[in-house]
């Protein structure tokens, strides 16, 4: 969710101090309004790799629907990815206000020009991963959007709303499966730590580097696209993830984390910097795997696009005829 | 009670393996609003075999694989995850793969179609139980059958492209339309004792719409053969394509991995 | 493994009278000795269809390599799916003998225009299968096969005793898997009884129509193409086969199966004849996904033999190069 | 005895898991002699693994899986059919999906030059079984090496589109090629035990060996970097692809629906 753009340049225009004004008062920039264009590049970037990564994200954890071990889970697992497949569409529809169409995104995506979350370049190994999923990815992704709720683009942060509610509902089934399996057989639960072993530290990566080495935030902020740092945020799951881990009965793969009575907050070790930015790079455990399958059904539904277009074109034809 | 969960068994699987097939479209549609679309029939046959399954263990526990001593596993999910191939009732409609969109877009039509006619008559049974899933069930499939049937006019009339693929999609899924209405003995009795549907009675129905959407497609019935059974046994029977059992593979590898799982 | 041919005319010259001296006294036709056309064109069908059962053969018992129960099962069939591609060359070699290219056949046999098997076009649903398969499909081929080892046409015959010699290998090992399942628990037991319910009749099946039914069995026979009649190694199959299901312990599902003291043979019912014309005529449960199969697996491999040919050419031309 | 055990797990895993996906070409290649070739490497590779699986459940009881009391399943099977994944020790190369025949050459090549030279020094372990187990793997892997060699020379210089699918066969394959050579805490320890062989140790050879068959084929190595794994963790720690997941759905589930069968 890193986010890149032009240098700010000064306040020239009427319009521009208007949109200053607007952010100032904490009200929503509408498509209707006049905004910079590095603005809105910046917004197209941030909504379009946001859209991307619900869409990707539908790949880890769809390879368990069919291997689901009860039908409850299934129809949770099923529900919960399509919600995503939901999302996907809302985000999409709010770049579209930005004046791109899905289809010129889908494009820049499968081309490998605009980015999707890191986190999904990890792969899912058991079921406790669709767990593990809810539980930390998700988990961190609220901790990410809930501020995304007040972002100053209008159409961005209602979906925000929808999404960021969904998400948390998706977050608590992850952690009630996880919750259960450890109830469970000893398997069970050497497979949620092993599932936690893996996702702990990509779930701290998912906040982006730490902020000396996050160049845009500054300006990010000033826009109110951004409302905290990555390290603010990073800080603020560790705190709300280590009691709900110490209440499932896992232990986190950190021997740095302590409760710091004077911080009143958890301390806790670095992440591994240089696997994020090879997996930033492409070269993480499944970025080929995702862009080759999101290509493959994207160009494979081709044919389906053109028909329903196609049809759509006669349809319209027809009816003006018989209007004329 | 064993013609009962039996009966239940039938229209479970139905919906069970069918239900399996369409979630595999999910991220693999043609575009986001397929994807939700055979995502949502999916989950929509997925409550249907629930409470079939459910009602099936009910009726005769006899009929639930038995697991270890203590195993927490619910009689739905033994039921679904532990039954091998030749105790699976569905219909091999349900089962054949999906190939592409087009062929995917016709089973869905030719199930839907028929299933609904039979909830239709269902919901007359004289179980309360298969009823109210019968009842609940009609709703759900008229919005499947409609789905599937206008995806089917816009592949007909869509592009030269769709079209062909739409043709190639109906002769490949067509073998299999008889086997719907052949009567099963088990479903004889069912529809004798009140409880359950004969599909024969079904046919004309379902032809009327069948050939409704021809009709709307500008297609005509294709020109194949039914597909024969094994010494006239076919899915009702428990004789299956070789599909079923890589289907049943995948779907099962986790729960049998951990026959005294929790989830 | 029926045999269409013209009607047989009058021996006329010299060679045909060569030729047929050299049937009567069961001598064997080689491919530089003449031999009517009618003669020639049966025996490339007979020969091809043959050929194309083995290849297609692989289809129903593959399936199961992947599943195989335990490792040394697993080697066990790969090894014997190995053996049939090997049995699809040797009988694809000696159909070239007559003339035809392996290319050529095969695009006659995907193309829907040679047969094969019709056994092959009933499902393998279990691990059972494997042997049952190997027990009855095996053992029927076996019996149909052996009197082929003395065949009159030479290449033919020569295959065939390879073949017979592996496939009564296969035969025994068929069988030996089901007395282990036989001898495992329930669940294995119930297995092998539902597979031999489904392969019994098919068995019964491979060895073609009732004579009487059976048109081009006199001809075939008069040319030493065939030396049995069906009815006869079909008794002779069932008198082999009744007392292994016993031994086995599994119940042929024939109500009609009785020893009968006066024949000395056991007299059996007879199958479905129009399921069989069904499974002929292309609708059999399995026909539409084995051509498919072996369609794809073809052309998908056409650019891989066009390198290799292309491969070969230019080495050829850089051989002759150097040479001159 | 448990560094010797995980050790050949490794080993074993390697051959049992690429064994498993080369069979999948048997009715699938693209002609009767590849079918007959694959089927054959993935023989040698079956034998291998389980005289390896044996070895392990031999040097180290504790970890073969234990089934019900009495359950007749033999070590070989119970270590190959009722582990997970996090327990199974293959390098990833082994276990990713075989794309087309170009990129199946090239896995094989780079799988058997790699193993080829680690046998060839294996055959000096302490161990009489690993030693007995390598000197006949040698000339296995001799064969598959140079098979898999001319291929790569036959795909390179055959036609402009086999080229093109053999350079991005490997492109697909390379990013798995540094896994081979990163030296696991295990096989440390059995090398300097003289049991095993640090695979670091072979790689000069195996350069000269794919460098050999790229100069042959007149190509470049592929400008790919390595493919990283979870937290600097792999294959041998048990953190693999999702392909091996469905692999072993699909390889276990007939042996994990019965464990207490004969086979």
């Amino acid at each position: 969710m890193s986010v890149t753009a032009e240098p700010q340049s000064v306040p020239e225009s009427a319009l521009e101090e208007q949109f200053h004004a607007t952010i100032a008062r904490k009200d929503r920039i509408e498509p209707r309004d006049w905004m910079p264009e590095a603005y809105r590049r910046t917004l197209v970037r941030q909504v379009a790799q946001h859209a991307h990564s619900e869409i990707i994200g539908m790949q880890p954890e769809g390879a368990w629907i069919g291997r689901a071990p009860s039908l409850r889970r299934k129809a949770i697992l099923l529900a919960k990815v399509q919600d995503e497949a939901g999302h996907g569409l809302y985000l999409y529809s709010a770049a579209e206000t930005l004046g791109v169409s899905r289809a010129e995104l889908t494009e820049l995506l499968v081309t490998g020009r605009q980015k999707y979350s890191s986190i999904f370049n990890y792969p899912t190994l058991s079921y406790a991963d669709v767990g593990t999923i809810g539980w930390l990815v998700d988990g961190a992704a609220i901790c990410n959007q809930v501020p995304l709720c007040r972002t100053s683009y209008g159409p961005y942060g209602r979906a925000m709303i929808r999404i960021c509610k969904e998400e948390s509902f998706h977050q608590r089934q992850g952690y009630e499966l996880l919750r259960t399996m450890m109830r469970g057989t000893d398997a069970q639960r050497a497979m949620v730590q092993e599932s936690v072993d893996r996702f702990w530290w990509p779930s701290l990566m998912m906040f982006g580097p730490p902020d000396d080495a996050s160049p845009h935030t500054a300006r990010s902020m000033a826009w109110g696209v951004k409302t905290h740092t990555n390290d603010e945020l990073r800080q603020r799951f560790v705190d709300m993830t280590v009691p709900q881990a110490e209440a499932l009965g896992v232990t986190l793969p950190d021997p740095d984390l302590a409760w710091n009575e004077q911080r009143g907050s958890y301390d806790f070790g670095q992440p591994d910097w240089d696997e994020l930015w090879a997996v930033v790079a492409g070269d993480g455990p499944c970025n080929a795997q995702r862009l080759a399958h999101r290509t493959r059904a994207w160009r494979e539904g081709a044919w389906v696009r053109e028909a329903a277009l196609a049809y759509a074109e006669r349809e319209r034809a027809e009816h003006e005829e018989e209007a004329a | 009670p064993a013609t009962l969960a039996t009966y239940c068994l039938m229209l479970g699987d139905d919906a069970l393996v069918l239900s399996q097939r369409l979630a595999q479209w999910c991220s693999n549609a043609p575009d986001l609003e397929e994807d939700i679309a055979f995502a949502n029939i999916a989950l929509d046959l997925l409550g249907q075999a629930r409470l079939l399954l459910a009602r099936a263990a009910a009726a005769d526990p006899g009929q639930v694989p038995a697991l270890p001593a203590g195993s927490p596993v619910p009689d739905e999910d033994r039921l679904a995850f532990f039954r091998d191939g030749p105790q699976v009732r569905n219909v091999r409609l349900a089962e054949i793969d999906d190939g592409d969109f087009a062929q995917a877009v016709v089973r869905v039509l030719l199930f839907s179609a028929w299933r609904l006619e039979l909830f239709t008559d269902l919901v007359r049974s004289r179980d309360a139980v298969l009823a109210a899933v019968a009842a609940k069930g009609v709703k759900e499939l008229t919005y499947h059958r409609d789905f599937a049937g206008r995806w089917f006019v816009v592949l007909a009339r869509g592009t030269a492209e769709s079209r062909r693929r739409l043709v190639a999609g109906l002769e490949a899924v067509w073998p299999y339309r008889d086997e719907l209405f052949a009567t099963h003995g088990v479903e004889r009795a069912a529809a004798q004792a009140g409880v359950g549907v004969d599909p024969a009675g079904v046919e004309a129905r379902v032809e009327a719409v069948l050939d409704q959407a021809l009709g709307a497609a500008g297609l005509e019935r294709p020109d194949v053969r039914p597909r024969s059974g094994v010494q006239g046994k076919a899915g009702r029977d428990g004789r299956h394509t070789e599909a079923l059992s890589l289907l049943l593979a995948e779907m099962q590898s986790v729960a049998r991995a951990h026959p005294e799982g929790r989830w």
